[in-house]
C-alpha cells in the first residue's frame, strides 16, 4: 500500500485513513507504559491520550493511543504508534508530520491539520515528560 | 411568498458552489451571511462620509457622528429599550460579556456568588471565573435536565443573599433550549442579583423587548444577525449603567483628564473607549432595516420550521441522535446532532463534500458537552434565506453518511 | 509622479464635494480615508468566503480562517516582528492598551511604579489610571519641554527599582514629537521595567521594525493606516505574552473549560476572545499591502514635506502660533497650531466652509494641553493623498481667517 | 435685531454670534455670586462657568459667565446671562434651548450643538446647588 500514489485515494479521506479509523491496530490501554501524555485539540476538543512502553536503554518496545478523536486524529494516532514502536526515544522524537501523512496517503486541508498533528505533539510531551526523570 | 424566497438573490454568498455543490450554509449560528444592503451601506459610507466620531467640527466628522449614533436609534428600538442611553456599542457579545463582568466584578466582595448555567458559552463563563477568581467570588451553575431545558428548582436552591449575579444564555448555541428569562430575572431580582442575558442566539431570530424583559444587561453580536464582523451591543438598563464605574478606559468615555484622575462621561459613552466601530454600526442598522423589513415575527416562524423539520428528519433516519428540547418544545434555529459511529469533525466534513456547510465541534460549551457525555456534535443552524429544500437536502445526505467513512 | 498624484484615484471620497468645494481632508490623524482596495477586498470576503473562524471544518470556514491568518502573517512583515505569534488582533489602539493594561496589572502590587508620559493620549493614560487605582500603584509622568518634547534627564529621575512599566507614545498625536524609543526602552530595560508603546500615530507614516525598537509591547489603530475601522493589533515580545495570564475571557482563548476553571490556548489566540473582526482583517491586509506598495520610505519623505511646508507656511502668518518641535527636527505627519483671537472650533468649523477638514479640540489629550497653556488646538494631519497646493489652500485660508469672525 | 429673520445672518455664524463672541456683555466675574456651576464639553474640552446672584425671595439679579469657549458657546452663555437676569428661579430653569436659538438667529449644526447647550446645562447645575440649602 505504500507504493500507493496519493491520487490512489479518492474522496475526501484516503483507504489508509478509512482502514486505520474503522480498524485501529495500537488504540488501547497499556498497562506499564512509562512515558504518557494527553491533550486537547483547541479547536474542537479532540482529546489524544499516548502511552509509550520505554525500555531502560531507550528503545521503546510498544505503543498504544486512547482518543476521543475524528478520523483523521485517530488514523494520525494510530501510525504515530505504528511508526515509533520499536524506534529509538530519538528516532521517535525526530518523527515529523510528513512522515504520518506519507503513510495516511491523504492531502489534509488546513483547518484538519491539527487533527493530523496532535497525535504528534502529544508523542512530544510524553517523550520529554519521560526524559526528565 | 416564502422568507427564502424572497430573501435568497439578496445574498451574494448564495451564488458560491462548494465542492462542485451550491452553498448550502447551515452555519449562521457560528456567524451569519450579510444582505447586499449591508455591504453596501459600509461601503457608502467609506466612500462618502468616513472620519472619525464625535470630538469633530468637520462636515465628515458630522456625518459620521449622526450616522454612528442613528444606529444607537436603530438598536434601541429594535430591542425596545427604554432610552438609547442604555445602549452602548462593544465589539461584540464576548467582548460585552467582559466589559460587564469586569465593571460588575469591581463591586464583589469575597464570597459573594455568582450563578451561571451548564449550558453557557465559554465566552459567558470565562469572564466569571475571572472575576471570581479576582475578587474571591463563588461561581456556581444552575444544571440542565435531560432535555437541555434549567432545572429551575436547582436554581432556586442556589440562589442565596450573598447571590450577587445570575448571567445566563437567552438561546442555548448547543441544544437552541429557549430560557425563560422573564422568569430568571424574577427570581434573581427577588435575591437582589443583577441580570446579564447572553442574547447572542436570540437576537438573529425572536423579537427582543427588554422593557418586557426586565433584566439589568442584554448583550448580542451584529455578525450573527446579518451585520458585521466587529461589533456588538450592550444594552444596560439605565439605573444600573449610572451606579457602576467604567471597566475600561481609553478616550472618548472621559469628560476631563488629569495625569493621576479623570471624570467620566455622560451616558452610554462613558462605557465606550476610544474610536468605536463606525462603519460597522452603520452595517448594523443596514441589518436592522432589512430584518424589521422582514418582519421578527415572520423570521421566527419561517426559521421555526426549518428547525422543526430538521429535527424531527434527523431524529427518524437510524442511528442518528438529536440533542436538546423535544419538537414540540420552542427552540432556537438551531439542531445539535450525532451520527452513531462518526465523529462531529468527520459528519462536518463529509457533509462540506455535498456543499453543506454545518459546525462540529464543542460549540464554545464544554461544560455542556461533558454533561452530554459526548466530544462535540454536529449543528445545523438557520437564517431567513434557509429553505425547506436544503433541509431536505441535509436530511437526504445524512442518512448516506454511516456507509462513507 | 509625487505621491498624492499617484494615490488620489484610489481614495473614492476624494470625489466628495463640501460645502460647495472639493475637499480637502487633513485629518487622517484622527481616521484615514480608504483606498478602493481595502474595500473591495472585505467586499470580496463578505460576497465569497464569509464565516466564523478557527473552530470551523467547512470550506468557508476554512476560507475565512486562513485569510484572518494572512493578515497576521501581513501584519508581522509590515512590523518586522520576529514571529507570527507575537501579533494579537485588537479592535483598536484603545482596546490594545487597554487590554495589555489590565494583563500586566494583574502583575502589580501595591507601590509599584507605572511611568507614563505628560504628552500621551488618554487611552494610554486612563488604562493606567484605573489600574493604579485598584493595584495601588503609583502612577508619574514624563514631562515635556517647551518645544513638545521628552525631558529625558527627568525620566532618569523618575525610574526607580519599583518602576514596573514605563508607557509612551511612539509619535504625538498633537504636536508630532517622535519619541525616542530605542534610547527610553534602554533605560526602562535597565531597571527591569516592561515598554509598551502607542503607535497609532507611528504605523500609519514610519517604517516599523520590532526587533530594532526592542519594546515590548506596540499597539496601533487599523483605521489610522488606510485600514478599516474596529480592528487593531498588539505586538508582544513572545517571552513576555507567555509569561502573562490572559486579561479577558471567552471563547477562542481557552484549550479545555470546566465551570469553575479553564486552561489557556496557545499564543496568540489565548489574547483573542470571541469571534475576532474577520473581515476588517482582511481589509487590514489589503491596507499594509497598499501600504507597502507605495514604500514606507516613500510615504514618510512626502508627509514629511507636507508637514514642513504647512508649518512654515503657518509660523509665517501674523497671528498663528504653531506647537511643537522646530521645523528642522523630524516630527509625525501632524501640525497643532493656533490661531489668535479665534477659538480652535471656529477655526475648524471656517475652515469646514471652504471644504477643509482639521480637527480642533484637546485631541485627547488634555494634560498636554494643560502643560501648553490652551483649551485645544486646531490640527492638520497628512496621509499620502495630500497634495502641497492642499497645503497651499489651507495657508491661503488661515491668513484670512482673523477677520472672519 | 429680534425682528431680523435667521436668513439675514450670513455664513457659518450669525450677526448675534459673532457680535456676542467679540463683545459679550456678561463675560466677567461675579463677586457675591450665590449660585454658581462649572461644566466642560467633553467632546472638546470647552468649560462654562456660570454664577448667578440670587435674592433672598427667589429673584436672580444679576447673570455672569467665564469660558474658554467657542463662538458658539460665548454666544450662548451672553444669552443665557441676559436672558436669566431679573427672572425667577422658576423662570430661568424653564429656559430652553429654543430660547437661546431664537436670540442667536442661528442654524446650530447637530454636533455644534452642545456648544449652545453647555452654559444651559451649566445654568441648571447651578440652579440645582443653590437649591437645596
Ligand atoms: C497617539 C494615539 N493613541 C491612541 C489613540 C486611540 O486610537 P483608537 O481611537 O483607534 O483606539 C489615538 C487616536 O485617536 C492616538 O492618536
Ligand atoms: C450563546 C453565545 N454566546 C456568545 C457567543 C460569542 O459571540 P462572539 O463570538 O460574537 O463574541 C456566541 C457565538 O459564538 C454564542 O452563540
Amino acid at each position: 500500500m505504500t507504493g500507493a500514489t496519493p491520487s490512489a485515494s479518492s474522496g475526501l479521506y484516503s483507504d489508509v485513513i478509512r482502514d486505520r479509523w474503522r480498524r485501529p491496530r495500537h488504540r488501547g490501554e497499556l498497562p506499564g507504559a512509562n512515558a504518557v501524555a494527553e491533550d486537547v485539540n483547541p479547536l474542537c476538543g479532540d482529546r489524544v491520550r499516548m502511552m509509550l512502553a520505554v525500555a531502560p536503554e531507550g528503545r521503546i518496545t510498544e505503543a498504544r493511543f486512547l482518543g476521543d478523536s475524528c478520523a483523521i486524529c485517530t488514523a494520525s494516532a494510530d501510525v504515530v504508534a505504528d511508526l515509533v514502536s520499536g524506534r529509538s526515544r530519538g528516532e521517535a522524537a525526530a518523527l515529523d508530520v510528513s512522515d504520518v501523512l506519507a503513510v495516511l496517503q491523504a492531502e489534509i486541508r488546513p483547518t484538519r491539520m491539527r487533527c493530523a498533528t496532535l497525535p504528534l505533539s502529544v508523542l512530544a510531551q510524553a517523550l520529554d515528560g519521560s526524559a526528565k526523570p | 411568498m416564502r422568507l427564502d424566497e424572497l430573501t435568497r438573490s439578496d445574498f451574494p454568498i448564495l451564488q458560491r458552489i462548494v465542492n462542485g455543490r451550491p452553498l448550502v450554509y447551515f452555519d449562521s449560528g457560528a456567524s451569519s451571511q450579510k444582505p447586499r444592503a449591508v455591504l453596501e451601506a459600509m461601503n457608502r459610507y467609506y466612500e462618502r462620509s468616513h472620519a472619525n466620531v464625535h470630538r469633530s467640527i468637520h462636515t465628515l466628522g458630522e456625518e459620521a457622528t449622526e450616522l454612528y449614533e442613528l444606529a444607537r436609534d436603530a438598536v434601541q428600538r429594535f430591542i425596545g429599550a427604554p432610552s438609547r442611553e442604555e445602549v452602548v456599542f462593544t465589539r461584540g457579545t464576548t467582548d460585552g460579556l467582559g466589559l460587564i463582568a469586569e465593571t460588575i466584578g469591581r463591586t464583589l466582595r469575597r464570597g459573594d456568588e455568582i450563578v451561571v448555567t451548564e449550558l453557557e458559552h465559554h465566552s459567558n463563563l470565562i469572564p466569571w471565573q475571572l472575576v471570581a477568581r479576582d475578587r474571591g467570588a463563588v461561581l456556581k451553575a444552575i444544571p440542565i435536565r435531560e432535555d437541555g431545558t434549567l432545572d429551575l428548582d436547582a436554581f432556586d436552591r442556589l440562589l442565596t443573599p450573598r447571590t450577587r449575579v445570575v448571567a445566563f444564555a437567552h438561546v442555548s448555541n448547543v441544544v437552541g433550549t429557549i430560557n425563560p428569562v422573564i422568569e430568571i430575572v424574577r427570581r434573581a431580582r427577588a435575591v437582589n442579583a443583577l441580570t446579564v442575558v447572553d442574547g447572542a442566539q436570540a437576537a438573529p431570530h425572536l423579537r427582543l423587548d427588554m422593557s418586557a424583559l426586565e433584566c439589568d444587561f442584554y448583550v448580542f453580536s451584529a455578525h450573527k444577525m446579518l451585520g458585521p464582523t466587529g461589533i456588538g451591543v450592550l444594552y444596560g438598563r439605565r439605573a444600573v449603567l449610572e451606579s457602576l464605574e467604567p471597566g475600561r478606559g481609553g478616550s472618548e468615555m472621559i469628560k476631563e483628564v488629569w495625569i493621576d484622575r479623570a471624570q467620566w462621561n455622560d451616558l452610554p459613552w462613558r462605557f465606550e473607549p476610544g474610536t468605536p466601530p463606525i462603519a460597522e454600526a452603520v452595517g448594523l442598522t443596514a441589518a436592522i432595516e432589512y430584518l424589521e423589513k422582514l418582519g421578527m415575527d415572520r423570521i421566527s416562524e419561517h426559521e421555526r420550521a426549518l428547525t422543526r423539520q430538521t429535527q424531527e428528519g434527523l431524529a427518524r433516519i437510524p442511528g442518528v441522535t438529536v440533542y436538546g428540547p423535544p419538537a414540540n418544545v420552542e427552540r432556537g434555529a438551531v439542531v445539535s446532532f450525532a451520527v452513531e459511529g462518526l465523529h462531529p469533525h468527520d459528519v462536518a466534513a463529509l457533509l462540506d463534500e455535498e456543499g453543506i456547510a454545518v459546525r462540529a465541534g464543542h460549540h464554545c460549551a464544554m461544560p455542556l458537552m461533558r454533561r452530554l457525555g459526548v466530544v462535540g456534535t454536529s449543528r445545523a443552524t438557520f437564517s431567513v434565506f434557509n429553505s425547506p429544500d436544503e433541509v431536505s437536502l441535509l436530511l437526504t445526505t445524512v442518512a448516506g453518511l454511516r456507509s462513507a467513512l
